[in-house]
């Protein structure tokens, strides 16, 4: 139970180093313990200077993403008995630029999800005096899955396109696109479609699909996209069948 | 005008004033980026009267004696009036409240509510919650976020609140945010108890700003223990457990709450009985267990079993999916095999920043919302589903109240900029650049939670409390020995660990000050010295301010009372 | 609300890294998705070796076996079975995405992936069937 | 969509081109590329002139061969982009994949068209 277990972390510090360095602890490896409690020790018994996001510990907040043994993970929720013997390599996430030791630079992603206009849009606002816009369970559950994102970023470390090519809007934002696109409260689908439907957008996906398996929340981030190219092109073929567009 | 925290108050603040005054221009400084607040782990529901057969009246009575009467009754009505309208609102935001079959909004029962009110997003409502308001924020472009910066002072000048000062932790820049009015919408203080489902960002920190700008903190010491939380993380498992039929097992195999005058055991979950009785009767039956040395001694302290086995795989999987997969992922234990190992743990702060019905504090300028601030609608002993519902309430009227009052107000006073620079060179040359202590950060943080614990935890005496007020002076005094080996600017989470120890420090004595001199006991404050309620000398607030020399310093506010006199709080019956 | 000027002094060198050219080696799970996209060469292979097939017929009896005694040649053996192989591949991650890229309905519920991809393994198998019985004289 | 681009269009062809090429690509390949040659199966030439000039296996052919031709022009362009990190060639790239899928296409309709 109380064995130990060796980690190798990532450090980069800014002011004194030009890139990342691993760096070696020795932390408990209890039956309980997850990645995030050994790096906690670290931080407490060890090592003070280790830097890196957490809050919730319960797999919600979305703060704790890091890329474990090569694999974008929540360290919150993997376990370092799985890991067993060792040792575990800490890394920040991949594909965004590194601030310091595990944390890592996300405005980018921030001005993403401004992008998709991710709010209801309606053309005519029902006053609350009127009570609530009936949803059924059956619509509810249209997009449901989609609404269950936590912005944990794992999945654009996943993704080699969001590598390669930085302006590509990337899985969890397109999928809170279609998150809104789906609700039956909605009507801003058209608004969201020129950026949506632009090459950084959902053309830009391969359909590699790791999004979707790194995500820890089963958003299916690969088949937002996917169900998105689906519509655009039906709507691409409407509108060429009928340039004025009335649909 | 400057919100401090981006939680559900916050944001729901934040929207209010954008809707409200569009000349105002709205900065929102939070610590972590908004959708990582702690809002987001909420479960259950939110409350709000929405069906025929129920009424703002019932929803009132059932807060107030939840409470303890110790809820001031014209807030609790204004809340009651008011939750409805926030929800719906929250539905043409887009939250994606559960549903019946017709498309109207589903409402399920929740512990000490009577009528069916509490809304909800299958088990995720906080999460639900948060992101669509921050979602929604995201659309007013007037509300400019400071995302992860770290208040450390709030700034007053002439008598009132005119800003902050906050280090942005990616760059280590210290800014002052100048503004004609400051609304507070930190959280709770959970971080200040070793065992608490709260989040790692749940230090106190408003509260802290608050009290040493000379507003004060009302009701410290009434702190929420929720009896099922898994040890060491403090996950909650939620009551449904129970509800299921679900046993809570002593070391020897035992059904122990049969001692506690709390029934006796039936094969079969009984409503208000032994594992369905209330929360803090539960909590307290654990610590009389641990007493007789009858409970289990894990690797993070005594622990009781929760048994849900022999509920069999099907009703676990079917009926308690969440409680597995909390388990399953995050604490290695799988439940259908295993009896899960629970204890009481800190869940949420009644008090908080002293606000009157509109969030203003006694500091002009100065307004404070949700679990940060203390409007008195939970008493002595909140009541599941209420909390969220009142970061909506009390956001949204704090946020128009402030942006009333920003309205009337000069530009900020150049003096407050000296301020803010005198502020900057004390970070700077207190902590960043100090080089000469000895004591560590996560050393001085166990003890003060240990502390808390023991002394300040379900039950509390004069003896232990003053006991603990001597022992957290000294870890004040050790900590100006604080040993801080992080030098960078940049994303310096030392530093930032440093200071929220600090602010912890400063809320664990008003807490433990509180509960010192209320010699009586009353919902979640149990006093064993004191164990009976006295209306006659504590029907009444407590205000912790802070004196000159630092030292805390306890008065009194009379209760508001309305229409519902004081009366027995009866359960089980 | 006023704020001091960000000082270049405090902006944070952050480190970039270049995703490499040989990124796909790094995980299995790319090197299969590389692999899955160069299966594209061998369509297109096969509508290449169909067309030779095509104008080999029409030019008669003699310049059909021709085709078939070059098709016999181990170099474009090793490529068809290459080629199989890789659109073999194609089929089966092709059909495995299929249930992530369409949502079927019944009656409000949605179908599960298992049920769309069944259905396209049984397509699969009876068109293959029925080439095959058409080709071999049926 | 204020300007109208290519992508739905061609996204669509390789996703029919993908659909088609799944289905039936395997069997075809397994038939001429391995069991002919290899002498396991032995359709004779005259089965395969007939079959050849019937207007269903025409229309077939031109669909089977052009859509898969799109289908591996589309997915080849992204390998290029990505795999090689050439997508600043993207212009040439996209003439010689879908160039070479149009070239190939019209082969494809003007042999089956002349069959005697």
């Amino acid at each position: 139970m109380s064995d130990t277990i060796t980690l190798h972390v990532a450090r980069y510090r800014p002011e004194v180093e030009t890139e990342p360095t691993f760096q070696e602890y020795q932390t408990p490896c209890r039956k309980d313990w997850v990645v995030l409690d050994a790096l906690n020790y670290i931080k407490d018994k060890v090592d003070g200077t280790l830097s890196y996001r957490w809050s919730c510990r319960m797999g919600i907040c979305g703060s704790c993403g890091m890329t474990v043994n090569g694999e974008p993970k929540l360290t919150c929720a993997t376990f370092l008995t799985d890991y067993a013997p060792g040792p575990v390599r800490v890394e920040p996430l991949r594909n965004f630029p590194i601030v310091r030791d595990l944390v890592i630079e996300m405005s980018d992603f921030m001005r993403k999800l401004v992008q998709v206009k991710p709010w209801i849009i309606r053309a005519d606002e029902k006053p609350l005096s009127e009570g609530e816009y009936l949803q059924t369970p059956e619509e509810l559950d249209e997009y449901k899955q989609f609404s269950m994102c936590i912005n944990c970023m794992l999945c654009y470390a996943a993704c080699p396109v969001y590598g390669l090519e930085p302006h590509f809007i990337g899985p969890a934002a397109i999928a809170l696109a279609q998150r809104y696109n789906l609700d039956s409260r909605d009507q801003g689908a058209r608004e969201r479609m020129d950026l949506l439907s632009d090459h950084t957008g959902i053309w830009g996906c391969t359909f590699v699909g790791e999004c979707t398996k790194a995500c820890p929340k089963s958003v299916d981030p690969a088949a937002a996209i996917q169900r998105y190219k689906l519509k655009a092109a039906l709507s691409w073929f409407k509108s060429f069948l009928l340039p004025r567009g009335a649909s | 005008m400057v919100l401090v925290g981006g939680g559900a108050a916050g944001l729901r603040a934040a929207i209010a004033i954008a809707q409200s005054d569009p000349r105002l221009s709205i900065a929102v400084v939070s610590k972590v980026y908004p959708m990582r607040s702690h809002t987001v782990s909420a479960e259950g529901g939110a409350a709000a009267v929405v069906r025929p057969d129920d009424s703002f009246d019932e929803h009132a009575y059932d807060t107030i004696s939840g409470g303890d009467w110790l809820c001031d009754q014209d807030a609790v009505e204004a809340f009651v009036h008011e939750a409805p309208e926030e929800m719906l609102r929250l539905e043409h935001w887009g939250c994606p409240w559960s549903r019946e079959p017709d498309g109207h909004i589903a409402v399920r029962p929740f512990g000490g509510m009577k009528k069916m009110r509490t809304w909800f997003a299958a088990d995720k409502t906080g999460f639900h919650l948060l992101h669509t308001l921050f979602q929604t924020s995201l659309k007013y472009t007037r509300v400019v976020r400071y995302d992860e910066c770290f208040v450390t002072k709030l700034l007053v000048e002439e008598g009132r609140a005119q800003g902050v000062v906050a280090i942005e932790l990616m760059s280590g820049q210290v800014r002052a945010i100048t503004a004609k009015a400051v609304l507070l919408c930190t959280g709770g203080c959970g971080r200040v108890f070793p065992f608490t489902t709260n989040a790692n960002i749940k230090n106190g920190d408003g509260m802290a700003l608050a009290y040493r700008a000379g507003a004060p903190l009302k009701d410290m010491e009434f702190v929420q223990y929720h009896p099922t939380g898994l040890p060491f993380t403090g996950i909650l498992i939620t009551e449904a457990a129970r509800a299921e039929g679900g046993w809570l097992l002593n070391k020897d195999g035992y059904r122990y709450l049969q001692d506690y005058n709390l029934g006796t055991p039936q094969p079969h979950p009984v409503l208000r009985s032994m594992e369905l009785g209330p929360r803090d009767r539960l909590s307290q039956a654990f610590v009389k267990e641990m007493e007789k040395g009858r409970t289990i001694e894990g690797p993070y302290g005594p622990v009781v079993h929760l048994d849900i086995r022999h509920l069999g795989e099907k009703v676990i999987k079917t009926k308690l999916p969440f409680v597995r997969e909390l388990c399953l992922k995050y604490q290695n234990i799988d439940p259908i095999t295993e009896m899960i190992p629970v204890r009481p743990v800190v869940h949420y702060m009644m008090g908080g920043v002293h606000t009157d019905i509109n969030g203003a504090t006694p500091l002009p300028g100065l307004y404070a919302a949700g679990e940060a601030a203390c409007v008195s609608i939970n008493g002595a002993n909140r009541l599941g589903s209420n909390s969220l519902s009142e970061c909506l309430v009390f956001g949204a009227r704090a946020g128009r109240a402030a942006a009333a009052f920003a309205a009337n107000q000069p530009e900020a006073s150049s003096a407050v900029l000296a301020q803010a620079a005198d502020e900057q060179r004390r970070l700077e040359r207190e902590l960043l650049h100090k080089t000469d202590g000895r004591e560590r950060i996560a050393v001085l943080r166990e003890e003060m939670q240990q502390i808390m614990e023991g002394s300040a935890g379900i039950y509390r005496s004069g003896a232990t409390l003053t006991e603990a007020a001597r022992k957290l002076r000294q870890l004040q005094e050790r900590f100006r020995n604080i040993a801080l080996h992080d030098h960078s600017r940049t994303f310096n989470t030392e530093l930032i660990a440093a200071l929220e120890l600090s602010y912890m420090l400063d809320v664990a004595e008003t807490i433990v000050q509180s509960a010192l001199r209320r010699e009586e006991s009353r919902g979640a404050h149990q006093r064993t010295d004191f164990p009976a309620r006295d209306d006659q000398r504590y029907l009444a607030h407590s205000l912790a301010y802070r004196n000159a020399d630092g030292s805390c310093r306890i008065e009194y506010l009379p209760v508001t009372i309305t229409r519902w006199p004081p009366g027995e709080r009866v359960y089980g019956k | 609300m006023s704020q001091t000027p960000i000082y270049t002094e405090y902006h944070p060198r952050w480190y970039r890294r270049r995703t490499s050219t040989y990124w796909w080696l790094r995980r299995p799970s790319y090197l299969a998705f590389i692999l899955r996209e160069l299966s594209s060469l061998f369509v297109a292979w096969f509508v290449i070796f169909t067309l030779l097939q095509i104008h080999a017929l029409k030019q008669g009896a003699e310049s059909y076996q021709r085709f078939v005694d070059w098709s016999k040649n181990p170099v474009v053996l090793i490529v068809n079975i290459i080629a199989l192989f890789f659109v073999v591949f194609h089929a089966i991650t092709w059909f495995k995405l299929a249930p992530q890229a369409m949502v079927v309905r019944l009656h409000g519920k949605r179908v599960p992936a298992a049920w769309i991809a069944g259905p396209n393994y049984a397509a699969w198998a009876v068109a293959s069937a029925l080439v095959a019985w058409i080709v071999l004289g049926g | 969509m204020t300007k109208k681009s290519l992508e739905p269009f061609l996204w669509t062809l390789f996703s029919a081109g993908g659909v088609l090429a799944a289905l039936l690509i395997p069997i075809h390949l397994l038939l001429f590329g391995l069991a002919v040659p290899l002498g396991w199966a032995y359709p004779s030439y005259e089965h395969l002139l007939v079959l050849l000039r019937h207007p269903v296996t025409r229309v077939y052919l031109v669909l089977l061969c052009t859509l898969a031709l799109f289908h591996g022009a589309h997915r080849f362009r992204y390998t290029l982009y990505d795999g090689l990190q050439i997508k600043h060639l993207n212009e040439v790239i996209n003439v010689l994949c879908y160039g070479g899928a149009i070239v190939g296409s019209v082969l494809t309709v003007y042999l089956l068209w002349r069959i005697p």
